[in-house]
C-alpha cells in the first residue's frame, strides 16, 4: 500500500468517526445498545482485523442511519487483540464484565475465537465470531455463532471446482496454521470427489521461500494445484517455477494486499468465496457501493462477514428487545438471515448454516478478481 | 528424487543462502566493529526496501536511484542507531546483554512502525534482468536470482577488499580488535563504531532490496531474516563477516536439502539443529580461523 | 624412601612446534617446601598449569598421591586436595571478604541442589558450618577487620593474604602457589613467607614457583628451569653457588 | 526483619488480598498474568542475575507445561495436579538432556542457541498437531477445584496463583541464600576462581537451567487452567523475549524486582493499547527506554535514586 492509500487510511478512518457521530444525532436518541467487538487490527492477523474493522463501523453507521434499534442508536466498542488469544481473552473479559456489553463480535483468528468463546459461553453471552468452526469444544457453545464457513465447507468447494475441470490428480502446497486446519479437513473428503492428493507439502509461517517444495509438487505432475495459505510467497514461487496447471486457492488468500503482493503470478487463480467488489450480486450492490463511498477501496469477504454479523445482531436486537441479552437474544439470533456475504442458519450443528451454493468462484486474470459462472448446486 | 528437483533445490538453497548471508555480513560486520548482536538486522532490510519501494512508486525515480535511496536510508538509519543509543549506552559501558535487548526493542519498534506508517501490504520490486528465466534439465532458476547471487559475491569481495585495502576499513578493523590500541594510534575509535553500523545498514538494506523482487517485502519480515541472518553468521565464526556469507550459502542448502530429504514441515527444525551442532562442536564457526569470544 | 606426594616424570610439551618444556623430572615430597626458580619464559608457568589440569602435556606423566592426574579435572584435583593460587589475586570483587572465604568452603560440605531449594535443616546447618569455619579462617589470617568489606577494596597484600586464606580453608594437601609476591612491597613478602611456613609446619606442602630470589629461601630444595630444563637442584645456598645458574642469572 | 520493613509488609499483604475484589475484573485478570509471569520471570531471573546467562528458550517450557495441563485433562480426563507433574518432569528432563551441551557455550552463543531452541520447539508445537492442536490448539481445558472449591473467577484464581508464585519466590530465594547461591555469585564474579575452588561450574548451570525450566513449566500450566486454551500462539518466540524482559526491567537479581518487571510486561500493553493501532510501537519505545536509560532495571534505578535521596537528606544533617 503506497502514500496515497495510507491517506486514505487516515482519511478513512477520521470520515468513519465524523459519519458515526454525524448519523447518531440525525435518527436515533437515548442510551446507546453497547455491542463489544474484538479483531486483530496489528499482529499477523492485521489482514482479516482491519478490513472486519472497516466492516463494522460502516454497519454502525448503517444500522444507526435506519433507526438503530428501536430508536436506540447501536455503539460497537472495538477492541484489538494484536493477533494475540492472550490479549483477546482479557480484552473479553474488560468488553463483557467492565462495558457490560449485551452481545460480542469476533474475534479475527480461530485461536482467540476460542479461547473468548469459553468466557462468552459461560456467561451466556451471545457471540458471532469472524471465523469458521473450528476445534471439536465449539459445537457444544450454541451461542456462539460463525459468520465465515467451517473449514470442512471450504474443502469441499476446492474439491468441488477440481472435480467440475476433471481434476483427479491435486497437488497441495500449504502452511502449517491455516492450511494444516483446512487440509485436516479436506484429506478424508477427497476421495468423495474423486481426487487423488498426489503430493502435500507444507511451509512454516512467514516463509520467505517455497521453491523447494512448489517444486516437489510439480514433480508429482498434478492436473492441478490447491494453495492453502495466509500469505503470497507460494503464489509466486508456483508460477516462478513454471507450473502452468490451473491453481485453486482457499479464501484465506482472496485479500487485495495478497493479491497486490503476488504481482505477476496473480494471473489463473480460481477462488471459491463470496463477495468480488468488482462484479457483485445483485443483493451485494448496495453494500460494495456504500463501502466503495465510504473508503474508496473494494470491499471483499471480511468486510462483508463483519457488515454481516452487525446486521444479524441488530435484528436480534430489534426482535428481542434493545436491552435483551444472553438466552433471549441467542434465540432470536439464531434465525435464518441472508446477509451480504451468504444465507446464515445459526441453528445449524456447524452454528453457520451457509449452504454450499452460496460460495461465488471468483478468478484472478492480470491481478484483476473477476466472477466465474460456476456454482455448485445445493 | 528426480535430478530436476535437487537442481531446483539447489537453486533454491543458493539463492536463500545469499540473502541469508548479506543480512549475516551485516550482522557479523556491526558486531566485529562494536560487540553489539544486533537484533534489528532483519528491519534494516525491511526499511531499505520500503524506502526503495516509496522511491520507486511515488517519486518516480529511475530504479538504480531508488536501490541507492534504499541503501542510504538503510546507511543512515544504522547512524542514526549508534548516535543516538549505542554511543549513549557505549559511554555508561553497558552490559552486552543490554545492547541485545537495546536491538531488539529497536526492533519490535521499527516493525511496528512500518505497519502503521506504511501498512500490512507486502511489495514487490521489478526484478533485475527482466523476469525472465532460466531453464536447466527443467529446473527454473530467475535471472533475477542470478543477477543476485551476482551481488552478493560482489558484495563479500567487495567487503574483503574494504576491510583489507582501504584506510577506513583497516582502522575499523583496528578499533574492533583493540580499542584502547587503536585509540592510542589516533584512530577516532567512536567514529569507527558509527562507519560500523553505517556498514551494517547499508548491507542489511542492500539485502532486503535484493530479495524483495523475489519474495516480496513487509512489516512482518525483519524478524525471520534476523534469525536466519544470526545463523549465518554464526556459522561464519560470528567476528568474521566474510564467514558469514559461507555460513548463509550452507544455511540456505541445508534447508533446501532438509525439505526435499526429510519433509518441508521440518526445514526449520533441520536448520536450526544444525546451527547448534556447529556452535557447539565449531566454536570458531565453519571456518574455524577467525578468533571468538569465549566458548 | 616414602613415596613423593608429586611426582613429575620426564613433563614435555610444546605450543605449535615451539618446545616450551624438554622432559622434566623431579618430586615434590609430603611435607616439604619445593621452590621452582626460572626467568620468564624458561616453562615455569605452562609447567604450573600442567600440574593444575589447565593444560594437558604432550609428554611425560603428573603422579599425585600415587596416581596419574591425566584426566582429572582442576575441580576433581582441587576435590584431591591439589590447590593453586594466581598469579595476580582472582578474588571475588563483588562479593565481601568473609563471603569470598566461605566460597572456599563450599567444597567440604554437600548439599544437593533440592536440599537448597528447600532450604532443609541439612542445607541450613551446612551454611552454618561454612559461616563459622569462614569466621575461623578471618580471624586466623588478621583479616577479621575486612570481614564485611568488598574484596574489590583490598591491596594487593590484603589480596594475596585472602586468596591464600580461601585456598587454606579447603583443607588442602598440596597448596602450589604462582608468583606469590609479585607486586607486593617488602613487608607484605615477609608476612607472606611466615605464612608459607607456618602452613607448611601446620603439614600443608607447599611447591613455589617464583623467580623472586629472597622469597625462595623458604624452600628446602629448589629446582632451576631454564629453557625447559631443568639445569641445577639443591638447597638456596647451592643454586646461588651454582657456576651454571650464576651464568644464567648474573650473566658473570 | 526490622519493625519498618514489618510494617510495609503488612500493609502489602493487606493491599494484596483484597485487590481482586477491587479492581474491575479485567484487571484481576491481568493480575493473574502478573503472577503467572512473576513465576516463569523468576526462573529467568535465576539464571540472568545469577548465571548472568539470557535465556530465550522460556517460552518453550511454559508450552510443554500448558500443553501437558491440557492433555492430560482434556484428552486423558486426568486430575488437574497430573497435568502440573507431568509438565515439569518432561520439562526437567528436556531441559537437563538440552541444557548440557548448550550451555557448554558462552555469551552470544549461549543466548542464540536458546533462541534456535525457542524456534525448534515453536515449529514442532506446530507440527505435532496430533498432541498440541496446532494452530487450532486444545480448548476446554477445566477449570481448576482446590479440595471442592472452583477456581473459576480471576478473582478466586488470583489467590491459588499468587500463592503459588510467592511460594517460588521463597524458593528462590533459598537458592540464592544457600551454599549453591554462594558458588553461583563466585561463578558469576570470576569463573576461574570459582573453577579452582572445585565448582563444577558446568554441572550448577545445568542445574539452575533445570530450575529454571520447572518455573515455566509451572507457569504453563497456571496459564493453561485460566485461558481453559492452549495455542501454538502463545508459545512464540516474542513471547521469550517478552518472558526475559521481565527481569530486566525488574532488576536480574532483586526477587522482587521480578514482580515489578512482570507488572510492566502484562500491564504496559494493556494501557498503550487504549491508544489504538500505535500501542505496539510504544511498547518497542518504552522497552528502548528502560534499558538505556535504568540498565539496572526498574528497581536497581529505584534503589538509586532513593540512596540519591538519602544522600541528599543526610548531607544536611
Amino acid at each position: 500500500m503506497s502514500l496515497s492509500s495510507f491517506i486514505a487510511r487516515l482519511a478513512g478512518a477520521t470520515a468513519l468517526v465524523g459519519l458515526s457521530a454525524l448519523s447518531v444525532q440525525a435518527q436515533t436518541s437515548g442510551e446507546p445498545v453497547k455491542i463489544g467487538a474484538i479483531v486483530s487490527a496489528t499482529g499477523a492477523g492485521a489482514g482479516l482485523g482491519v478490513p472486519e474493522r472497516n466492516g463494522l463501523l460502516l454497519a454502525e453507521k448503517d444500522i444507526n442511519a435506519k433507526g438503530g434499534i428501536k430508536g436506540r442508536p447501536i455503539k460497537f466498542i472495538v477492541e484489538d487483540d494484536a493477533s494475540n488469544p492472550d490479549t483477546a481473552l482479557s480484552k473479553a473479559n474488560d468488553l463483557i464484565f467492565g462495558q457490560k456489553v449485551q452481545a460480542l463480535l469476533g474475534p479475527s483468528l480461530t485461536a482467540s475465537t476460542v479461547a473468548v468463546g469459553g468466557v462468552t459461553h459461560a456467561n451466556k453471552i451471545p457471540q458471532i465470531a469472524f471465523t469458521g468452526i473450528g476445534p471439536a469444544v465449539e459445537r457444544e457453545r450454541k451461542c456462539v455463532a460463525h459468520v465465515l464457513p467451517p473449514q470442512r465447507l471450504n474443502a469441499t468447494a476446492l474439491l468441488e471446482y477440481a472435480k467440475s475441470i476433471k481434476a483427479t490428480k491435486v497437488g497441495v502446497l500449504h502452511d502449517a496454521g491455516y492450511g494444516n486446519v483446512v487440509m485436516a479437513e479436506l484429506k478424508p473428503l477427497a476421495d468423495k470427489y474423486g481426487v487423488k492428493l498426489v503430493a502435500i507439502e507444507k511451509f512454516e509461517i512467514g516463509a520467505t521461500d517455497t521453491t523447494t517444495q512448489a517444486a516437489k509438487v510439480k514433480a508429482s505432475q498434478p492436473d492441478a494445484v490447491f494453495i492453502i495459505a495466509t500469505s503470497a510467497t507460494p503464489f509466486r514461487n508456483v508460477k516462478q517455477i513454471q507450473i502452468t496447471q490451473p491453481v485453486i486457492a482457499a479464501i484465506g488468500s482472496s485479500s487485495y494486499e495478497y493479491v497486490n503482493a503476488m504481482g505477476p503470478a496473480a494471473d489463473n487463480i480460481v477462488i471459491p468465496e463470496f463477495v468480488v467488489g468488482e462484479d457483485p450480486l445483485p443483493h451485494q450492490k448496495d453494500f460494495v457501493e456504500l463501502y466503495k463511498k465510504t473508503y474508496n477501496s473494494t470491499p471483499k469477504n471480511y468486510e462483508a462477514a463483519a457488515w454481516d454479523a452487525a446486521h444479524i445482531i441488530a435484528a436480534a436486537l430489534n426482535k428481542a428487545g434493545a436491552d435483551a441479552t444472553g438466552e433471549k437474544l441467542c434465540e432470536a439470533m439464531k434465525a435464518p438471515y441472508t446477509g451480504v456475504l451468504a444465507s446464515y442458519n445459526f441453528s445449524a450443528d456447524d452454528m453457520t448454516g451457509i449452504p454450499i451454493s452460496s460460495f461465488i468462484f471468483s478468478k484472478l486474470v492480470g491481478g484483476k478478481y473477476t466472477r466465474t459462472p460456476f456454482r455448485v448446486a445445493q | 528424487m528426480t535430478l530436476s528437483l535437487i537442481l531446483q533445490a539447489l537453486f533454491a538453497g543458493v539463492t536463500n543462502g545469499i540473502v541469508y548471508a548479506l543480512v549475516g555480513m551485516g550482522l557479523s560486520a556491526i558486531f566485529k566493529g562494536s560487540r553489539v548482536i544486533n537484533a534489528m538486522q532483519g528491519e534494516f532490510a525491511v526499511i531499505g526496501a520500503m524506502t526503495t519501494v516509496l522511491l520507486l512508486t511515488r517519486t518516480g525515480w529511475p530504479y538504480a536511484a531508488a536501490i541507492a535511496g534504499g541503501a542510504v536510508a538503510g546507511a543512515l538509519v544504522g547512524a542514526f542507531i549508534e548516535v543516538a543509543f549505542v554511543r549513549y549506552m557505549a559511554k555508561k559501558n553497558a552490559s552486552e546483554d543490554s545492547f541485545l535487548l537495546l536491538t531488539i526493542g529497536l526492533a519490535l519498534t521499527l516493525s511496528a512502525s512500518v505497519l502503521f506508517f506504511i501498512g500490512r501490504d507486502g511489495h514487490l520490486l521489478p526484478p533485475l534482468g527482466g523476469a525472465g528465466v532460466l531453464i536447466i534439465l527443467d529446473a527454473v532458476i530467475q535471472f533475477h536470482a542470478l543477477w543476485l547471487i551476482a551481488i552478493g559475491i560482489g558484495a563479500t569481495l567487495a567487503l574483503r577488499a574494504f576491510y583489507h585495502r582501504t584506510t577506513i576499513g583497516l582502522s575499523m578493523m583496528a578499533a574492533s580488535i583493540d580499542a584502547d590500541g587503536a585509540a592510542t594510534t589516533g584512530i577516532n575509535v567512536s567514529r569507527m563504531r558509527t562507519y560500523t553500523f553505517v556498514l551494517g545498514g547499508l548491507l542489511g538494506a542492500l539485502g532486503g532490496i535484493l530479495v524483495t523482487p523475489l519474495i516480496g517485502v513487509d512489516y512482518q519480515l525483519g524478524l525471520n531474516l534476523t534469525l536466519k541472518g544470526f545463523a549465518a553468521a554464526v556459522l561464519g565464526g560470528l567476528t568474521n563477516p566474510l564467514g558469514a556469507a559461507v555460513g548463509g550459502l550452507t544455511l540456505g542448502l541445508v534447508e533446501s536439502l532438509a525439505i526435499i530429504g526429510i519433509s518441508s514441515s521440518y526445514k526449520d527444525v533441520v536448520a536450526f539443529s544444525v546451527l547448534i551442532v556447529i556452535m557447539i562442536l565449531m566454536p570458531q564457526g565453519i571456518l574455524g580461523r577467525a578468533g571468538r569470544r569465549g566458548g | 624412601m616414602v613415596e613423593p606426594l608429586l611426582a613429575l616424570r620426564e613433563v614435555g610439551h610444546s605450543f605449535g612446534g615451539l618446545s616450551v618444556l624438554r622432559s622434566v623430572t623431579f618430586d615434590v615430597p609430603e611435607g616439604g617446601i619445593i621452590g621452582l626458580i626460572g626467568p620468564n619464559g624458561s616453562g615455569k608457568t605452562t609447567l604450573f598449569n600442567i600440574v593444575t589440569g589447565y593444560i594437558r602435556p604432550l609428554a611425560g606423566t603428573v603422579t599425585y598421591r600415587g596416581a596419574a592426574l591425566e584426566r582429572d579435572t582442576i575441580q576433581q584435583r582441587g576435590l584431591q586436595g591439589l590447590v593453586r593460587t594466581f598469579q595476580t589475586p582472582q578474588v571475588f570483587e563483588q562479593m565481601t571478604v568473609l563471603e569470598n572465604v566461605m566460597v572456599g568452603c563450599t567444597k567440604l560440605t554437600r548439599t544437593t541442589m533440592l536440599q537448597d531449594l528447600l532450604r532443609t535443616p541439612a542445607a541450613r546447618g551446612q551454611m552454618r558450618e561454612i559461616r563459622e569455619r569462614a569466621e575461623a579462617a578471618c580471624e586466623r589470617f588478621r583479616l577479621g577487620a575486612l570481614r564485611d568489606l568488598p574484596a574489590a577494596s583490598l591491596t594487593a597484600g590484603q589480596r594475596r593474604l585472602l586468596e591464600i586464606a580461601r585456598a587454606v580453608v579447603g583443607e588442602p594437601r598440596l597448596l602450589l602457589l604462582d608468583e606469590p609476591s609479585s607486586g607486593l612491597n617488602v613487608q607484605e613478602i615477609d608476612d607472606l613467607r611466615d605464612w608459607i611456613v607456618r602452613l607448611n609446619e601446620e603439614g600443608i606442602t607447599i611447591l613455589l614457583v617464583s623467580h623472586d630470589m629472597g622469597l625462595m629461601t623458604v624452600a628446602r630444595t629448589v629446582h632451576t628451569l631454564y629453557f625447559g630444563e631443568i639445569i641445577a637442584s639443591g638447597d638456596m645456598a647451592a643454586i646461588q653457588r651454582d657456576p651454571r645458574v650464576r651464568e644464567v642469572y648474573l650473566g658473570v | 526483619m526490622n519493625p519498618r520493613t514489618l510494617l510495609w509488609l503488612a500493609i502489602g499483604l493487606v493491599v494484596w488480598a483484597v485487590l481482586p475484589f477491587v479492581v474491575p475484573r479485567y484487571m484481576a485478570d491481568l493480575l493473574v498474568f502478573t503472577g503467572i509471569y512473576t513465576v516463569a520471570g523468576l526462573g529467568i531471573g535465576l539464571l540472568l542475575g545469577h548465571c548472568g546467562i539470557v535465556n530465550l528458550a522460556q517460552a518453550t517450557f511454559y508450552g510443554l507445561g500448558a500443553y501437558a495441563s491440557a492433555y492430560c485433562t482434556v484428552m486423558m480426563g486426568l486430575p488437574s495436579i497430573v497435568g502440573f507433574l507431568v509438565g515439569a518432569a518432561i520439562s526437567m528432563v528436556l531441559a537437563y538432556v538440552i541444557g548440557r551441551p548448550i550451555l557448554r557455550l558462552t555469551g552470544y552463543f549461549l543466548a542464540l542457541g536458546t533462541l534456535a531452541l525457542s524456534a525448534i520447539a515453536s515449529a514442532l508445537f506446530f507440527e505435532w498437531d496430533w498432541l498440541t492442536g496446532g494452530t487450532l490448539g486444545i480448548g476446554g481445558i477445566p477449570k481448576l477445584d482446590l479440595f471442592g472449591f472452583l477456581l473459576d473467577r480471576p478473582s478466586r484464581y488470583y489467590f491459588f496463583v499468587w500463592i503459588v508464585a510467592f511460594a517460588c519466590m521463597a524458593v528462590a530465594r533459598n537458592l540464592v541464600d544457600s551454599r549453591t547461591g554462594l558458588m553461583l555469585r563466585a561463578m558469576r564474579d570470576s569463573s576461574t576462581a570459582a573453577a579452582a575452588l572445585s565448582i563444577d561450574l558446568q554441572a550448577l548451570r545445568t542445574k539452575v537451567f533445570v530450575v529454571c525450566a520447572l518455573f515455566g513449566s509451572l507457569a504453563g500450566s497456571l496459564f493453561a487452567h485460566h485461558a481453559s486454551f492452549v495455542s501454538t500462539q502463545s508459545f512464540t518466540v516474542d513471547r521469550s523475549i517478552s518472558f526475559l524482559l521481565i527481569p530486566v526491567i525488574g532488576g536480574a537479581t532483586s526477587i522482587p524486582g521480578i514482580v515489578v518487571g512482570a507488572l510492566f510486561v502484562t500491564f504496559l500493553p494493556e494501557l498503550l493499547s487504549k491508544l489504538g493501532d500505535i500501542h505496539q510501537i510504544l511498547f518497542g519505545l518504552a522497552l528502548v527506554a528502560v534499558v538505556v536509560l535504568m540498565p539496572e532495571g526498574l528497581v536497581g534505578a529505584f534503589g538509586k535514586l532513593r540512596a540519591r535521596l538519602a544522600k541528599r537528606g543526610s548531607g544536611h544533617g
